[in-house]
């Protein structure tokens, strides 16, 4: 099994979801992140003076699949996610050892 | 310590000199000409011996303390608009809110209240720039004791809460130097224009019209301008998705909303009781009690159509109710019995519920229902005064035809306002869009006009130091 | 653009034509018996010529501008209660507030008011249903020349300040219709024969009991109704461990609280200095000073008490102190001197600490301290004015017996207010836990009374939209 | 259910005891020495038979009324403090606010006054400690009919607000403890001495300075006590950069910073037109207008400047500027036309940018902007009361020579009031310095006050709770 | 050395944590998330309109052990934090090479 | 490639993603945690009583990066985020399978 975490913009979170839940996705966690990268943060104005937010309001998703789907996970979030200007975000697909659902204790697979 | 660029001693130093020449020059002619003997007022009440002097006193002081509080439904509006919007557009409202008074002031000095109250034609005042209080061209207001001054600062809150409900239809997509010209133009030409009509001496004043607090003058105003807006700009982003469907999208603070909401309940107070311009006890004690009562059933009238459709009280709706009960005995809450404003104000808050469903399915898109609020509880209000006018409403009047006579007044005053204010509304916003877009980039919408507007959050430390 | 089911268009149509006709039919009549000749109040004061004219239009101004203020305090309420209890709740709470003074608006309206006024026995008023102000039935008002609705207005807003206070301390966990019900059962009869008992000419009024402004009658009876819910409902879930020993369960915005209750301590400014319901001069500028250095030294006193029992100066403490400060001296107000007043404030500031944990120890848990803060102190100020009266009081009296019966009046009368009111309150709840369970599920209370009971959140956009 | 430690009932009952047996012995005494007679004050107004029965009752009314407002300031100032600094000393700043007015109103009532009002010398009063209203000792309030506790009343809130203004520039940085001792030192000494010489019949009074609400006593006091703090404190950990360059530290609320905005200037309301102190009624609605107008060409003045200087329209200077323009009017309200308070208001709006860019660059670190707001434009507002007085001032006056001596003496009043200001701050602070540190630690600072003064969170539901 | 991320409902979090440290865990790091999953999220009303909120709040656990004591751990959450009702989170195992303390630059076990 | 995986204390951020960015680590992603630890929460006090706030607020770096600048970054990090206090926070090493850059498709190293 595989985790793949993606960075995305905040705004994109429902139209991947729901590409995703076509591909046959069943789960899903995401949290609000904060991301540095080429895309460089952008100048505020406070009281008169200009200082630069380095960070950008970023989501991460935790998607856990089986391996069979990672591909088409990976080919569902690019084609959705992307806008073509710098700050689209990345995808990191990692390891994972076991899943266990916590209400039944099933474990493997079928707990995703 | 002291390493200190030139720059700005400079520019102080080149601005004062700039200023004291301009005072020396132009200063003195204008000014002498404007207000020069406005110290003469002070000498005499502005009504002489006429007026006995402690119920001038009373008047001159109920006028102010009313206005005061008519001045803090700002805050309330902003308040409101604020919680009822996304976080993202949070500085852009409350910016709106504050320069749309601080403008309107300007303009409502200058134009605004010599075209409503000036001597003129039924059209509009003509008389009275700048207010000088000493010419004696406002005879409109010949019938209130108080300084002309004390009128002035009345009326102004009144202008500003035109000018401002519209910001809340237009909200979350509207440039904010559009907003800052439409906001002068509507205090300064559309809303007086109007006010001149109803309570200047106009001709739906002269035909027998009834507004006393401004359901119509003011709310209805306000309402259809910003009908006029949301039509013009269409729906916000991913307001309707691809079924057509209306999708709410919520604001970001209920706790500010509710409180805006009763700061506005508190300037209501100010609003109706204070259109007495004068300290006459039994009326301002009348009307205090009717502007409350029908504020509380509409809120009670909308909570309970939430309830019955939604299965749940729903607290925005409730929010509204109370203003749409508020909004709607404005106009009759001097003439009306407690029976009649608890009639209104119940009608008021279940009318509202369903004009916000109207509008949103007809896709024009008002985040906060200030159309629904004040335009269609505004005329709703003007127009039942006709049956409830404890003298003149048909459910009272014992001569029928002059009571009919009366409601249909009361009907054509608010169809005229209604499209005097669609029209040049949709006027002034075309000419908007043509010159100036009136709405922002797509982009800019989905970052936020706190951003793009103004290079702002409403809560940086959140951003960044939170992370410090 | 259009596509527009009928069912909108159907019901609108529907309900006019309904409205209608029931106007025509039942309309006119109930209308004409209830207040069909509220006009002729117009045409003279109240109290006719016996007044000087001047100070009956000074006298219904301070009364307005008073109650004003204390309408403004429902909002304070709204703010300290939402800022002192949890976000997954705060619409509820505002909610509350703003349904128990609308639904009080209408219930102290048709029965709260005659039962508290109306000409009847010493126990209640029996007559002046629905306020109409030209009937001579509230005798017990003869000595206010403000007209009948001004004074409805002004005890109006008490009444409902005595509501709000019970919603502080069953918060978190009440039902909402449980909460409609009780607080229009409060508004309508249990508060008006309070408040009959003391200010309306009963038994306790015959007796001597002096409260100026309401420490027990208003305070008293909303912190004993209080007290009741709370025992009735039991502990928020998570306030007691399995030691028993309380924890504490922090609100969710203190800015919210503080900028309530300096909201409320604006609002004293009316509830006190109101009271006089008149403006008599010297009067209201004695309370004014009396209400503004117990609230004070109030804040003072819970200040340094938490800085020695618990090393730091706490806030919520601070807060709750000037609270208290403010609900001692509402009865005493007019009665004692300046520094009487430094010395009530002060001590209740130190009560109120202690009455908080002592509430906490015999597990009544009251998650914004309403019972302390209105009950114990409102008991406390009301007792202390038996000593500090500058009159009557023992510290003050020449006859030093008169004195001592004085004193044991003030203790009767909170004695009996407490009794009435937890007896009638558990009564009431014991009835509504019957019948419609009073306390939500404990799913519903982990998850929030904003979902449960409103399907809404209070800050929705931090949820949702905050993510797109 | 109660198992209950006696500590509580012990401690209860032996204080109890314990101020009983203390009133007995020394309260009578010592309280009929300072307001036994105070009663005797309701049989007849302050004046007696020599003033108008009804204008007597008028100008405690607006007086009253105007007090009030002006109270609430206390809440504007709150939030504006609150939401211009970070979430992690926001209960810091709430306390600050409330302590600074509970104490000062114990010190105005005990020292203050007396110091102000009473008479005395040129350089201070030295009668009339602890207020009481019997005593004849206060010649300098003699122009005003309203009862002394009224004048005291009035008077009391505008010693706060001088005293609350210092808590903005030293924000987020200040041990609480000395906050504490140098607010009560600012309204029982500092502030009363510089009231007295300009209102109170001192030495400024005798030279013909004119302040009419308090630009340089109020706001200037304020804002120059603040300086000297500030430079004794220091900037807050991370202002500069190695760089030595400002880096803005954003707050954490804007829409709290605009409601206590909005809140500000309806106290303003207050604070000029009540400074009439009688119920003036031509002179209170000019006063109404020109404060209004210098407020809102004052929040456009400084819009446009940062819309020329940064291409944005900043929200945090407009709302500044908004204070900026009503602090400059503050002085010359009374005295200028409205078209001088429309100048008079933009040159603030402008001012005060160039301000907070100067004090920034010279490494005062002012949080909230108020050295800028209250100081100098507090100072301008005076010196520009020589050129707009419409009779006295130099673009007025026809003898110019008098007018040049009377712009001298506002100038030399503004000087006089800076060096008391800052001489008698860094006293004080130094001497806190060297006692108590002043500063909080570096760790306490980045950890935040509100946990390090008063163990809390201004969101403690967001931190724990949230997550249950 | 693995990190066992646990998913679970917001209000379980005391109960964990207590039993956590009873089976010998030392440190956890918690974030706030939102979950998607068989559990539906909720109709929430704003307005007088009905709105579905697809995600539901949860917390997540990031806590990093000895091989050793996986199980253990394991079990004590599927003890303590289920309640057998649709949404109660999963447990994700991943392996993590190396651990450093930042104070002391401790590495490996010694460093959890 | 690896993810480096840093619990640190806020008031560090700046100071670690300046020095961060001179060993050349071109982004980050960053979230609000909550630790728990043998650095103890702190006592506060609401309305008149203490509680024990157990978890202390942390922020969550993780920085995906070629395996050959690992052992940098961590140094790096070490030196900047460390205060010699306890609760200076952890840094975990994971494994990373694959990155993909959302914007382009771009795979592997290139695509940090
Ligand atoms: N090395 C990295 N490790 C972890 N997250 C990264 C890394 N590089 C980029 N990110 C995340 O991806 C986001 C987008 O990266 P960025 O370089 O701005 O644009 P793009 O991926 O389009 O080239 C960043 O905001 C950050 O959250
Ligand atoms: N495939 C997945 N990848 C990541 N997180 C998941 C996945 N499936 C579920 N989750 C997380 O676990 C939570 C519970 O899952 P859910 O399916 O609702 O219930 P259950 O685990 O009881 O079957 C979800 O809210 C989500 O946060
Ligand atoms: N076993 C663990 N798994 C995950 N995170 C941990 C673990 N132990 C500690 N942490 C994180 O590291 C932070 C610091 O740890 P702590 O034990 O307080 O100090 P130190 O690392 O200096 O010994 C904690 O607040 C927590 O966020």
């Amino acid at each position: 099994m595989k985790k793949i975490e993606c960075i995305i913009r905040p705004f994109k979170l429902d139209e991947v979801r729901e590409a995703l839940m076509e591909v046959g996705v069943q789960g899903m966690t995401v949290s609000e992140v904060r991301g540095f990268g080429r895309q460089r943060g952008h100048k505020e104005i406070y009281r008169g003076s200009e200082y630069t937010i380095e960070f950008v309001p970023k989501l991460k998703l935790e998607i856990v699949v089986n391996e069979d789907i990672v591909e088409e996970v990976i080919e569902t979030v690019l084609k959705v996610a992307s806008t073509g200007k710098i700050g689209d975000g990345k995808i990191f697909i990692t390891p994972v050892e076991e899943v266990i659902r916590i209400r039944t204790g099933e474990r493997g697979v079928t707990a995703i | 310590m002291f390493h200190f660029s030139g720059i700005w001693v400079r520019s102080l130093v080149l601005g004062v000199v700039l200023m004291v020449v301009v005072m020396f020059i132009i200063f003195p002619t204008v000014s002498y000409a404007l207000d020069g003997t406005i110290n003469e007022d002070y000498a005499a009440g502005k009504k002489g011996e006429e007026v006995d002097e402690a119920q001038y006193v009373a008047d001159t002081i109920w006028v102010l303390f009313t206005a005061f509080l008519v001045f803090f439904m700002q805050a309330g509006f902003a308040m409101v608009e604020a919680g009822f919007t996304r976080a993202k557009n949070a500085v852009n409202i409350l910016m709106k809110n504050l320069m749309d008074f601080s403008m309107g002031s300007v303009a409502y000095w200058a134009v605004g209240f010599a075209i409503m109250f000036g001597n003129g034609n039924g059209f509009m005042g003509l008389r009275g720039w700048f207010v000088n209080a000493n010419t004696h061209v406002f005879n409109s207001l010949n019938w209130t004791s108080v300084p002309t001054l004390a009128a002035w600062m009345f009326q102004l809150v009144f202008a500003a809460t035109a000018a401002t409900i519209v910001s809340g239809t237009m909200a979350e997509r509207t440039k904010f130097n559009c907003y800052l010209i439409y906001s002068v133009v509507i205090t300064a030409l559309i809303y007086p224009i109007v006010g001149h009509w109803i309570w200047g001496g106009g001709w739906l004043a002269s035909l027998g019209m009834l507004d006393f607090a401004g359901s119509t003058v003011v709310h209805g105003t306000g309402g259809w301008l910003g009908l006029a807006g949301a039509i013009m700009l269409g729906p916000r982003l991913g307001k309707y998705g691809d079924d057509d469907k209306p999708r709410p999208i919520p604001g970001h603070n209920l706790p500010l909303a509710a409180l805006g909401v009763f700061i506005l309940w508190l300037g209501w107070f100010g609003f109706n009781p204070g259109s007495t311009m004068a300290a006459d006890a039994p009326a301002i004690a009348h009307v205090a009690v009717t502007t409350n009562l029908a504020a509380a059933v509409g809120a009670i009238g909308a909570m309970l159509t939430t309830w019955a459709l939604l299965k749940k009280p729903d607290v925005g709706m409730a929010l509204n109710g109370a203003l749409a009960g508020l909004v709607a005995i404005t106009a009759p809450c001097a003439f009306v019995s407690p029976i009649g404003a608890v009639i209104i104000g119940a009608l008021a808050g279940v009318l509202v519920v369903l004009a916000v469903f109207f509008f949103e399915k007809i896709h024009v898109d008002d985040p906060v229902g200030a159309i629904s609020v004040h335009g269609v509880c505004g005329a709703f209000g003007t127009i039942l005064l006709g049956l409830f006018h404890t003298e003149k409403g048909i459910f009272y009047a014992l001569d029928k035809v002059a009571a009919l006579k009366f409601l249909g007044v009361q009907i054509l005053g608010v169809v005229s306002v209604f499209a005097w204010c669609v029209v040049t509304g949709l006027i002034l916003f075309s000419i908007l869009k043509a010159t100036l877009m009136l709405r922002v980039s797509e982009e800019e919408e989905i970052e936020g006009l706190d951003f793009g507007e103004h290079g702002a959050s409403a809560y940086p430390d959140f951003q960044v130091t939170a992370m410090r």
